[in-house]
């Protein structure tokens, strides 16, 4: 049997932490994977903080939804740090907003990446790029899915209408792969 | 000491600047310096002299994040 | 020496409410407890949480308090204040609970004459549920249900409540008030306490409609929300007292 | 400790005045209108308060709000307005407020007729409003039972706060009988309002009835605490049930409220032909008796109800043997004579005396 | 033909469209907003219309008259919204008009949480409305199973002359997947709108709408029609359900819904363990799967539900032996993870393979 | 030669109506059908019954006809013209019905501006079940539920359906009517054509109040119960017109 | 004969009176001759000529029992 | 097994047959009897005809309701004629209004009392009591009650403020038993 990313993102509202994950399903699903995508939702979501869990495998998605043995886990703010690196798999990847967060995670049997999202967006001159940024470090690390997809995927998610925010998207996601490839181990 | 003290509860507030706002001497602001646990800058006084009592921003604030003193 | 001339009210408990940055709600709340604290009303008071974002509310007030049924409030705060006449009964609803689901139940409590305050927040829109058009979202107003903004002829007129409720014999003081400004905010905490008064001598049904904001699901700052209540919603939910019985009106 | 003849539907009103209940809020409609109508007379003299509720949505949200303050209170209706009290009934299980709900069936489904029936059975027991929760339901076949019942009612209701469902059908609340209005009723324990009643909190420890509980892990425990805590005490204590005649009996009607009653009458009839043949009467629909079901004696268990049948699965599942259960039912408003009942009962048993 | 990844709730709305639906009826309540939301844009478009109705009641009884229109309509709620339109269902069954209620489960009960849970199986299967009768009740586990059921659900619907339910959990409303909308439905029978539907009739023959059947005979021989005819053809035809893994069963799960998809994982697992367990998955929950429950290799049948047990006695009752039955449950809004129900199992099982 | 000047309207069937002696139902189903006769429309309507006395409506008429839940006719009535947005929907309530337990439906298929005609019987008393006390009963009425006569500080004020739905903007035309006299039948018949001719023009909700009588539960013989119509009802339900939005009302 | 004619249907008159207290002329009563099967007295018009067909009680009458034929 | 009488009296609203009946009830438990009442009810009640069943015994009530085995039948008017007389058992007595009711019954397995209580009525003065005329003529006949009985349930049916009334309703049983005399078979 191959293998099942599953990957939580988690955040403030207003970072784009859903539409991370969705990307990532969409080019999951491009990639001919099998995909899922749930959102946390609640009244706690209310300014407070939002997470998905997505899915994206070469089998059949049974359960969608996974409390822990995550594989990759994306934190972006530190309530979120709190929550998910105790859940993450031993052997899977956390990824860090260090522009946020200032602590460190305390385990070893897991990969950590501290990715500033928030200073790298600030250099591409648009800080709403920050969880595409983020995603290139993913992909360039987990390899969950071709970055072209997630291009595609884009389109998709958000419409044909925003084709002209390609190019900057796609420097995004080099710029993330770039910062991440620094990091690999 | 400046007739009236204003404090935030810092912790607490979420930057939404109804009192901002509401200041007719525009002294407060956030304080983008802190980002508390919940991700919000702070509302904060830095010339408080200027301060004349009137509430309006305790009035407006939606949780309870200010409290007011009169300096005798 | 130095006194304290602003603070969190005494009815009021320390947890931090879940409501959006700058949302009305907790004005209100924050006003309902300075009134019932000045009432010395504290360990007197029952207070009705509808559904909807102010269900936390058994959470925030020191109070003995309820979860209500969608739009029941009125109903369920009848149960309770027939049985304790000596207390201090206030419901506390939103307006697709009050004007949409619960229309029934306010207009028959106000009917009934029965002796509870009850708070509305005019928000125009459904908070909690993630921003659905209201009974009072306004003409050309945008939802999650009337994304084009809302065209009466698809999606109906809104509901003016305070007028309504006015033509019934059974209420004692209807106001509609805002908390857009400092200003008004201290006029609707004048109402409020007034509405509190009239309860506790018996006069009848109160309520007091306060025109607030929904910063999230309007889509605006909390700022520019509180300008659109100033702007917009006033102009179509005029302020002013509806009813008064001490008034002749 | 006089008999007096009354009529159902006022005997039960009598009862709960009696039972020391002091609101009613309630909403017309037949075949249960003089427990509304009496009790609109007779509550203000007993110092309490009748509210004539806008609908039965209404009147149970205020059985809500008054249980919650720790008064005794009753609300009353029939098929459809039972159905719009369902999202009502369900926040008074989630806020554990005690009350009382006596659901006088007609036929149905839908507007129906209203003429007597037991077709809201499942109504009662399953439930219909949403999530995992029993309610007990006490089923009278008689009016002195109906007195009995309510007046029982009242003490499961405040013992466990939970409501209570006192189910019978039209023809129960309409007929007139001689009743014992004062015969004693077990008291249980109660839990002093203070502890968890609106009205009764202080600042410091302010009484709350809780219907959200939007953390899941409390939203579950609290389900396993109902069902593991409440309702296994329940099941433990309040079962109950009656036997006529089943000492020797090889085969069993099984009939609850008025056809019971009509049963009896067959079981005599069969008696007198030599057949061996009982009834087992189950007063309690939630929780359903299980015990006189696993008398191993009885062939065939005949199910008599005025439905399609929907104490049936009970019985099948109490008995353990679906092939052992037979139905026999009348429905729309239409009550069995004694005479039908024996008859299915006898081609049931194949002449077997 | 190409696959697309669509939100349940938005794909439930958008296979609504493709079946024909063009009115829609319903009131907000998490978890199943975008629902409205999706129609109240698309549904003028497609030349239909959509009302955000003032509460649950008044959306399922202008459903009642849509429906009796002639109409393809639908509406869709959780919880307690649907605990709200029991009397309104049960004026549609009754009125015997077609129509779709779509269940998004959330925890209860009460107002319980907003999260996903399966505690609506007996308001969805045994009513709660009064009167005798039974709604048709598919079961989908996955997005893609949610739009097949919702197009077919429509055809029940008009075939039967019934409402249907299609009962899923907020999971499945919230989750997002790969889905094909355009696979084929099968097609059945039904009836001219001349025949029945308002708006069609003329004055020599009117066409009406009935609930009220005040005599007696009369509404009993609509319910043993009701029985006899419609419910027993739904029987025969529209049952259906899928097996997993069953061939060479011993043991079985028993799930539906999300639970199916998380136990299809926890099947996996033991059979890597070399554990002879499978699934039956009911795909509808009335008319109830009774076939697969006749397998006589089974020692076991374990019944995993997001819910304190409620298929469990339908289980039973099909099985016919409830020591054969287990259970094991999550509420509140947890989902049980395929570890914890294998690990049931395993214990079940006794380490058997 | 000869000319029959009156006769049964051919939109009502044959069957025998089951109502008390001299009840006004009667009169207001003939003078519906009357209307509609003269509309020409008795193959193009579709009327909704309630639940009430009036349930056997579609016994009595002609048209296409359906039996709503008790209160939900306007929400019923709503699903129906929505689908058949060319045919003439007739809701019919008793009080109890639509100002009782539907006053949420009626007041939000009015703000809706549902086009549909609304014929709302006020005959201050729960008929069918038995003489209850209806939200219109008069003060000091006596009804099963209030059997000393309504007291309203113990069972509440009655309302005035037609005063409260002119507040609100959906409706198209409002009118409260009686049928005590022949002159106020004629009335009563001019209102409705009017309410049914609006609703062809599609110019929003209809609704026509009529005050009726139900001899059986007041007590009264039918003649006296049409007294009382002009004598006790009237005064405190004045007829006219409160809503016609061709004449800026 | 008559200018009007004013016909009750006896069988189904349920003897409200109505029309009895409608007519401006009072020549309507009920016939205490004839109990129908439901039984009620019904109404009946004794001297016809009165008559002056202004259809007042037939606009009352709930039971639709009256038809009025103008004799041309 | 001693007897029990199964008794449905039934007329027009407003000719007192529902209290006849609750007469008849209360009267046979100050005899000791076991007893029950109950009322047809539905919307045909609507100026339309009413009855009720009464039940009478030396054991207790099992089913309150019968289709048939009437043992005694009142029918005070024509729509209760038709609806009733074939209900009585065989051997039963049927009391027939004959004041409004002209037809006569058609069998010859009952026994069948035509008392024109209307007219009897008239000569006490009093229409009212129609009712109480009628069951006078049945307790004499079918020996249901005693009298006396009837007179202690009429002060509790209608209250003891009605007791002013009992010397014209004693007036009115002996009338009706009289004419009943004068039928015996
Ligand atoms: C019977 C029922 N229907 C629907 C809901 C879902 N629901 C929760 S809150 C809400 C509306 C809240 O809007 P509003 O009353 O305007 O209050 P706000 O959140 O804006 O303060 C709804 C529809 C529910 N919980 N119960
Ligand atoms: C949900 C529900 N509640 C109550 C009833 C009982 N019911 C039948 S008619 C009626 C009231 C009728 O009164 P009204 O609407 O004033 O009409 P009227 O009979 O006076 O014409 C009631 C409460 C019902 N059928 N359904
Ligand atoms: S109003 Fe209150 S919460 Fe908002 S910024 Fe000011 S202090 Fe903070
Ligand atoms: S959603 Fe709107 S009403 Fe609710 S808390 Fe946020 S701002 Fe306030
Ligand atoms: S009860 Fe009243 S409203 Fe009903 S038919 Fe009789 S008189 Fe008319
Ligand atoms: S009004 Fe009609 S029903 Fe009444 S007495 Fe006259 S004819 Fe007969």
């Amino acid at each position: 049997m191959g293998k099942t990313h599953k990957i939580s993102c988690a955040g403030f509202g207003g970072q784009g932490v859903m539409s991370m994950g969705q990307l990532l399903t969409y080019a999951g699903m491009i990639d001919g994977k099998e995909v899922s995508w749930v959102p946390a939702y609640g009244p706690e979501m209310r300014g407070g903080t939002a997470n998905c869990s997505v899915i994206v495998s070469d089998t059949p998605v049974g359960s969608p939804i996974f409390e822990t043995g995550i594989t990759t886990a994306v934190v972006m703010n530190l309530p979120s740090f709190h929550k998910f690196v105790p859940k993450v798999a031993s052997g899977g990847s956390i990824f860090v907003n260090s522009s946020i967060v200032n602590e460190k995670v305390d385990r070893d049997d897991v990969n950590v990446y501290y990715i500033p999202v928030n200073d790298l967006a600030n250099e591409l001159g648009n800080a709403k790029l920050i969880n595409i940024i983020m995603l290139g470090a993913v992909i360039e690390i987990d390899k969950i899915v071709e970055s072209e997809s997630i291009l595609k995927a884009f389109l998709k998610v958000f419409g044909d209408n925003k084709a002209k925010l390609i190019p900057i998207n796609r420097e995004a996601l080099a710029k993330g792969a770039e910062v991440a490839k620094t990091l690999k181990k | 000491m400046s007739k009236f003290t204003v404090t935030f509860n810092e912790k607490e507030c979420k930057g939404c600047e109804l009192c901002v706002t509401a200041c007719p001497k525009n002294i407060i602001s956030l304080n983008p310096e802190i980002t508390n646990d919940a991700g919000y800058n702070p509302a904060s006084i830095a010339n408080m002299e200027n301060c004349i009592g009137c509430q309006s921003c305790a009035r407006m604030c939606p949780d309870c994040i200010i409290t007011i003193v009169k300096n005798d | 020496m130095s006194t304290t001339i602003f603070q969190k009210p005494k009815g009021l408990t320390d947890t931090r409410m879940h409501y959006c940055p700058g949302c009305g709600h907790g004005i209100v709340h924050r006003i309902i407890a300075e009134c019932i604290d000045e009432m010395n009303e504290i360990d007197n008071t029952i207070i009705c949480a509808p559904v909807g974002c102010a269900v936390f509310i058994p959470k925030y007030f020191k109070y003995d308090s309820i979860h209500c049924a969608h739009g029941r409030a009125p109903a369920t705060g009848t149960g309770i204040k027939r049985v304790h006449p000596d207390k201090t009964v206030i419901t506390y609803q939103g307006d697709g609970d009050l004007a949409s689901i619960g229309m029934a139940e306010i207009v028959h409590a106000a009917a009934r004459g029965e002796k509870i305050t009850t708070i509305f927040i005019n928000n125009g829109i459904y908070g909690m549920t993630g921003g659905q058009m209201a009974p009072t979202t306004l003409p050309g107003m945008r939802a999650t249900t009337s994304q084009a903004g809302r065209d009466v002829e698809r999606n109906g007129n809104p509901i003016r409540v305070s007028e309504l409720l006015s033509t019934l014999d059974g209420p004692a003081y209807i106001e509609r008030v805002a908390v857009d400004t400092p200003a008004h905010v201290i006029k609707a905490k004048k109402a409020i306490k007034k509405a509190l008064e009239y309860q506790k001598a018996n006069k009848g049904f109160t309520m007091v409609e306060v025109v607030s904001s929904c910063p999230t699901n309007w889509g605006l700052s909390a700022t520019k929300a509180m300008e659109f209540v100033g702007e917009k919603m006033i102009p179509y939910y005029p302020l002013g007292v509806y009813k008064d019985v001490e008034e002749g009106k | 400790m006089a008999k007096i003849i009354m009529k159902g539907n006022e005997a039960v009103a009598k009862a709960a005045i009696i039972a020391g209940c002091r609101y009613f809020f309630g909403y017309p409609i037949t075949p249960q209108n003089e427990v509304p109508e009496y009790l609109s007379r007779e509550l203000f003299a007993a110092g309490g308060t009748f509210v004539q509720a806008e609908s039965e949505v209404a009147a149970i949200n205020m059985v809500y709000g008054a249980g919650g303050s720790g008064a005794r209170v009753m609300t009353s209706s029939s098929s459809p307005g039972i159905a719009l009290k369902q999202e009502g009934i369900g926040y008074c299980v989630a806020g554990e407020v005690p009350c009382v709900i006596v659901s006088m069936m007609r036929g149905g489904p839908g507007l129906g007729t209203i003429q007597p029936s037991q077709s809201d059975y499942n109504q009662a027991t399953r439930g219909g409003a949403n999530g995992d929760y029993h309610i007990p339901v006490l089923a009278p076949g008689s009016v002195q039972e109906a007195v009995d019942d309510v007046k029982e009612a009242f003490e499961i209701a405040d013992c466990y706060r939970t409501p209570v469902i006192v189910v019978a059908d039209g023809l129960i609340g309409q007929m007139m009988e001689p009743v014992e209005l004062e015969n004693p009723v077990k008291t249980r324990d109660i839990s002093p309002k203070e502890a968890w009643a609106l009205g009764y909190g202080t600042r410091e420890k302010q009484n709350s009835i809780e219907n959200l509980v939007i953390d899941s892990p409390a939203c579950e425990a609290k389900n396993i605490r109902f069902f593991k805590e409440k309702y296994s005490e329940i099941e433990e204590n309040e079962v109950k049930y009656e036997e006529y005649m089943m000492d020797d009996a090889e085969y069993a009607f099984v009939a609850y409220g008025t056809t019971s009653r009509i049963v009896k009458n067959s079981v005599n009839e069969l008696r007198e032909k030599g057949y061996k043949i009982g009834l087992i009467k189950p007063r309690t629909l939630w929780p359903f008796p299980q015990v006189p079901f696993k008398n191993k004696n009885i062939k065939k268990f005949v199910v008599v109800e005025m439905s399609m049948g929907q104490m049936v699965i009970d019985v099948e599942l109490a008995v353990g043997d679906r092939d052992k259960v037979t139905f026999y039912g009348r429905c729309g408003g239409i009550i069995p004579t004694p005479e039908e009942c024996a008859d299915y009962a006898e081609k049931v048993m194949g002449g077997a005396k």
